[in-house]
């Protein structure tokens, strides 16, 4: 016996269902791992005491981001047609990772909010938010996951710019993530993850708001130009 | 084979038809409650996202959003008026745990629109005369169970509520809600009934948030600046 | 403080609730105490040898029955109009242990399925089977419920016959219960209490059939009148 | 207040307009999701009514019952094919969660149809052609996760087969059911795929329930007389 | 801080207590083990084939009994005086269980129900149905428990009789375990664990009573005395 | 059938055991209910703005707690001589409430630690840290869960003053909690439950010493007295 | 910092650990899959009708049982040395699967238990009671899963050779698994999951004698010779 | 029967394991007892005003660290040769705990990261980073889980500071766990446990950012050394 009568086509879709698995899932820790060192770059900007320190972490980091889009592409490639969402709870929470990474080096560049033709770009993906594209895309949920992070990266920015001095950049934090809140806002979120997070940025953005006011009390956000740049 | 294989046949007249009738009234029923559960799950969609809107209230928008929700109201009663039917008399407490939470999420999202507008409890009697149809007649009795554990929700969007105060800046609001809360936890613990008990916990933790929101407005807020010289500051920022 | 702003009314009423509760978890206990007193009884039936044996027990049976019925008036009236479904989880299950006393008692003095017109007289409870009376009712499910369990009890007394030396009892235990059975796959079982049940019937079948078998194969239908009665 | 209040006014329009097409798209997940939720309900009831007409199969109602079973098999392909355009191409596996119970639910009933029938397991391929809609289109792919698990529950219902079999006295169908079900154990045994192996305990008991019928057959029925014998004797009876 | 003297005479307290606990895990690890030999002893019964091979095997569970007594008195001397309540739970499944093989024992001898004095006897410990002794005692549930676990024994008995060829001892056990099973039918049962496994006495009566139809119904009953002793 | 007779006492025992239980449970529910009215009066002191307000509110609470006495009173009673812990898991936990309601009020009174004499006379029950007692007792557990509970209701206190602007009592709040603490790190915590708890105490030291870094970096301390009092 | 080139140390430790648990997931999977094929092999004895039938399904297993070997050298190859218990949890479940194989091929063969050199030489392990061996080796709780695995085999086994027309098998069945039984009762189990499992040993025992009893109660024991030998 | 001279064999065998996993218990209690007591003295730290009240906390631990190191000596001679991953699970939290506990000391007095030749030295254990040792060592998850733990205690600490006006040590803690974190970050963390504890540094590290924070924007850094030193 041990032949297969009723299932041996179904044991061998198993099987390379189970290969195909183990391949993304070495593949999601590479970028895992890409992701983690370009966060670790990242993280410096904390302490960095002036606006081109920050300039140099964030070009080292983006340098780095070639491989996060090469390691996305090992991903994306092993995904088949029409089954990305048999797989993205795989590789989902590291992508959303990716566009937060993604997302807070274009703030610190042009203190905007990363618009989709930028993450296209940036991480070499088409963003299908309506889910739509049959192969490996950026759902809506997946970007919006990615923009939720930055508020926390944020507000602890403000709080160590200060540290370092530079009373200017937290009014302009607050004033981003303000924006950012009133956008999130907008939405009926039910999924609860996401509404989770949403929560959180309403801390995040009292937080933010709490450093402002330390600073315009004690008059310092005029001091600060003379003094150090 | 022996007996069995005809036995469908020889099974008297009495048993197979009133097994026939038996069996009507099963599918009748099964029946039934499948719509009720349908409709409970769009009355709980609908009643969240009227939760959502009310959230979204910030300075000048107030009177539109309140106007939406009103709307949003208005059409989970409709909800509540098609399922009406299947809930008559004996069938409201029959089908109570398919509509239950329906009610539920209803009572949390009306109590909900009460508190932003007027900053008060909703009480059973107000929440019940909003379940007429459109010639005036009564939908549905709410009842104490689920007014109470709809409450007992409502104390976690008003916590949500607060925070989103303390960041507009409103600390009044912010203030009443720790106070309305203090009292309406206090008076919750009283209530002697299992499943509101269960959800105590989290009103615990709902006033500890906002406590501590009010803790932190405080601590800060002694250093604070008019509201003059706050605005005057931002003006002079370049955006 | 301690006065009751918001909730007097409604802790007022669920205090009046909870007292309810009790009445009712009371008069149900004792309802519970003589459904078990007139279940001892029947269960002699088991033991009993003749036709008029049986006889016999059924009649002491029935002389308690009278007390059910009261018990079950006394649970009744505690329950306020249109609200039965609100407590019905505090006595169903020994309103069925009522009806399921019932269809035996039933079955033992004329061999044939209790009626509705049957048990409403012997309960003193309408039978709703939809559901729609306002008042204390019996409903589809209990009345389904108490059916179910009289095939167990019958298999067994079809057992404890043949250790009688009744040859014949058997035999028409298995024609009705076989009968029962087809009327019960006439039924879309959703409810899993009862589908459960359902599925311990068709045991119930297979081992009077097997009794029935073990009296014809040894010829035993026979002899028995002449031997015993 | 400080900021906040008017803030929903000064956002970039370029955060305002993201957010709000953001929002469209949401909603309309959503929407769809709660669609496609219901639909797999009805079709998870429609497909346990068919079993259960399948269980109710005796002598001579069998053509019939065939017949009827066959009819809701198409009133179940017809819901599919209501769901199925929200579940074109990536859509199947995005709400597989959603509409997965009803496709293991279909297969159920489908392949407990073909056993009935034929004493066969269905193919995938097989139950997959059953899903065209009226212009011959196929409605969807059936998914191996499905096929795999709606067979798991199939051994449960040919379990209450045979034991109704036995019951009938029809003891080749028992026996069959019983080499089926051991052939059909072992190989899904060896099946690597971990939903699949939380379901083989309760495959394990079916079929050592079913091989207790046949124990128990064996047992009693090496004394039992021929057919004729049993019918004489039932034939005496008064009734 | 004068509260740490008050914690360490704390700490003391709760190491005494610590200790004690151990003290009587032990001494229960220790009846567990004597209980279990002589459970070994008794299960040889089922392969008994002659009424003088079962009286051996119960002899020899007797001379075993007198380890269990002196172990319940090792275990009861550590329980302080009326603070029985305080650590029953540490002992009273193995308690259970030493009932239960006085109960088997004196069954085996005498075909009886084990009385109140009895055990008291055997056991070396009072039995307080009320549970009111302050000291160490068999209390009303622990008695029932034990009653309880022989109808399960005795239903094994009645089948491995019958594969004996021993055709009378199962009829002798059906009327024992049926009288038993009335006497728990009189009984109010709150208590789950017990109302659980008095559930299960009826599916051990049904099987002795199809043990009794096997019998019966093959006439076997009859032929015994003559083949056997 | 002489065995009946016999699971009639039986019968009688269960019956008097079960309504005992009931009327236990009864008064251990009015004890509840009272604890939760004290409660209630107690938890006002978090909306209290002066200090005398905070006096009006336990002594409100005191006068309540005549209340508390007596039904504990009505719960020993009922409790039989040398049967404290067969009943005990029954009021255990409503005892810890009324032993926290107590230490609540001393500390609000006097800053200090409830001490056993204190309880005794509050409550009106001896303290038997050994449990060995035979009536009707107050055990070492009980006293210790009663003492975990102030930490955290005194962490929300400290919180609430800062609002309402009492700068200096969450400093002596702070060393009261501090020292309580350093005696439960004494102390070999065996039982789940209270190790558990203890863990809690951490987060609410924690917390409080934020409370009074709050304080202290903005120089708050200072200005109080001059405004408030 | 100097602090990063001793994590980076660190992280390549963690790596290493890290790729040998892969590969001896890998090579426990392999076995896994071995031990389920040699399983099917062995199934299929439920349906064999003669004994021949049996003895070419036991060859046929056998012969595969070299895979098993193989595949047991891979994993063991892989646990460093004195590293046996850091490892063991992944394979721990598999290789009782195989010594279960193992014990019911020889009973099958023999009708004898899986003798401790038997075990080593059909593994190509050494078994190590105590468990003090460095290396790979099988200890004292695997070989009790293996065998106590194999008395629900023999349950099912009983049943099915009954159906098959094979009433000696059950017999001697019922002897060796009884054996069994008495050995497991002199165990003084503390490990949960053992002891659970022996608690089904009782069911199987039970379920065995009940097979028994059907075949002599019937008379069929003697038949069989004359019907299909 | 032969066999149960096997089970015997087996049977000793188990009792020799389960005694001797008595006494590892018994050891790692006193272990766990002095870790307390070490730990409370540090717990000190955080109500000290001056560096040199420090110094006196951190000597007085270091006096009692001899006994930690003694108890580990009393459990690892019990842990049998080759056999550590057998046992280990019964102490390595206490073991993390001693680690901690050293870790902490190293801290307060040279205000550097424990490196692996002084945690060797002061538990008197080898470290095993890759846990090849056979005999009782400290692995790699163990020291790791040491260091997780002071991050927390090091974010208290620097709140605490604060209070006491001491202004300079918590900008330097800050520094110290910024390193740390980063080390951490360059970690490929499997094992959940510590990845999920890995997470909470962050909340310190941003915590302690927090205070630094509050120390600068209120130029409170300079004032300090006047003042206090
Ligand atoms: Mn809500
Ligand atoms: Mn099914």
């Amino acid at each position: 016996m041990a032949d297969l009568i009723f299932f041996e086509s179904i044991q061998r879709s198993l099987e390379t269902e189970t290969e195909l698995r183990e391949n993304i899932r070495t593949a999601v820790r590479d970028l895992e791992r890409t992701c983690r060192t370009v966060a670790a770059i990242l993280s410096q900007v904390h302490s960095a005491t002036t606006d081109s320190d920050v300039g140099q972490q964030v070009n080292a980091a983006l340098d780095r981001f070639a491989n996060i889009r090469a390691d996305i592409q090992n991903v994306a490639k092993l995904v088949p047609h029409e089954q990305y969402y048999r797989y993205n709870g795989m590789f989902t929470f590291t992508l959303q990772q990716a566009i937060f990474l993604a997302a807070y080096i274009v703030y610190l560049q042009t203190e905007k909010l990363l618009t989709v033709p930028q993450v296209e770009e940036m991480l070499g993906v088409e963003v299908s938010l309506r889910g739509t594209s049959p192969t490996f895309h950026i759902g809506i949920e997946d970007y919006l996951h990615g923009l939720v992070s930055i508020t926390s990266e944020l507000s602890r920015l403000a709080v160590n710019c200060v540290t370092h001095g530079d009373y200017s950049r937290p009014l302009r934090i607050s004033k981003f993530v303000g924006d950012l809140y009133s956008g999130f806002q907008l939405l009926n979120l039910k999924n609860d993850a996401l509404r989770k997070r949403f929560d959180s940025i309403k801390y995040d953005v009292k937080k933010i708001e709490e450093v402002v006011y330390d600073i315009s009390v004690r008059g310092l956000a005029g001091n600060q130009t003379a003094e150090k740049r | 084979g022996m007996g069995g294989g005809g036995r469908t046949v020889d099974a008297p007249p009495e048993i197979i038809d009133t097994f026939q009738e038996l069996s009507g009234v099963l599918d009748e029923l099964h029946d039934r409650r499948e719509r009720i559960i349908k409709l409970s799950r769009d009355i709980t969609i609908c009643s969240k996202r009227m939760i959502f809107l009310l959230h979204r209230i910030a300075g000048i928008n107030r009177s539109k959003i309140l106007a939406e929700a009103r709307d949003k109201q208005k059409e989970i009663i409709r909800l509540f008026d098609q399922v009406a039917a299947e809930l008559k008399g004996n069938d409201f407490y029959r089908h109570h745990r398919s509509i239950g939470p329906g009610c539920e999420e209803f009572i949390e999202a009306a109590s909900f629109l009460v508190y932003v507008e007027r900053g008060e409890l909703a009480t059973k009697d107000e929440l019940q005369k909003l379940l007429v149809n459109e010639e005036g007649k009564q939908i549905l009795e709410i009842a104490d169970e689920d007014y109470i554990l709809g409450l007992a929700d409502l104390t976690g969007e008003l916590m949500r509520y607060c925070i989103n105060s303390v960041v507009r800046g409103e600390h009044q609001v912010a203030e009443d809600i720790c106070h309305f809360l203090r009292t309406m936890k206090n008076e919750y613990e009283i209530i002697d009934y299992p499943p509101a008990k269960k959800k105590m916990s989290t009103m615990r933790s709902s006033l500890w948030k906002v406590e501590n929101a009010c803790y932190a407005y405080k601590v800060r807020g002694a250093e604070r600046p008019s509201q003059y010289f706050v605005d005057e500051l931002q003006r002079g920022e370049s955006y």
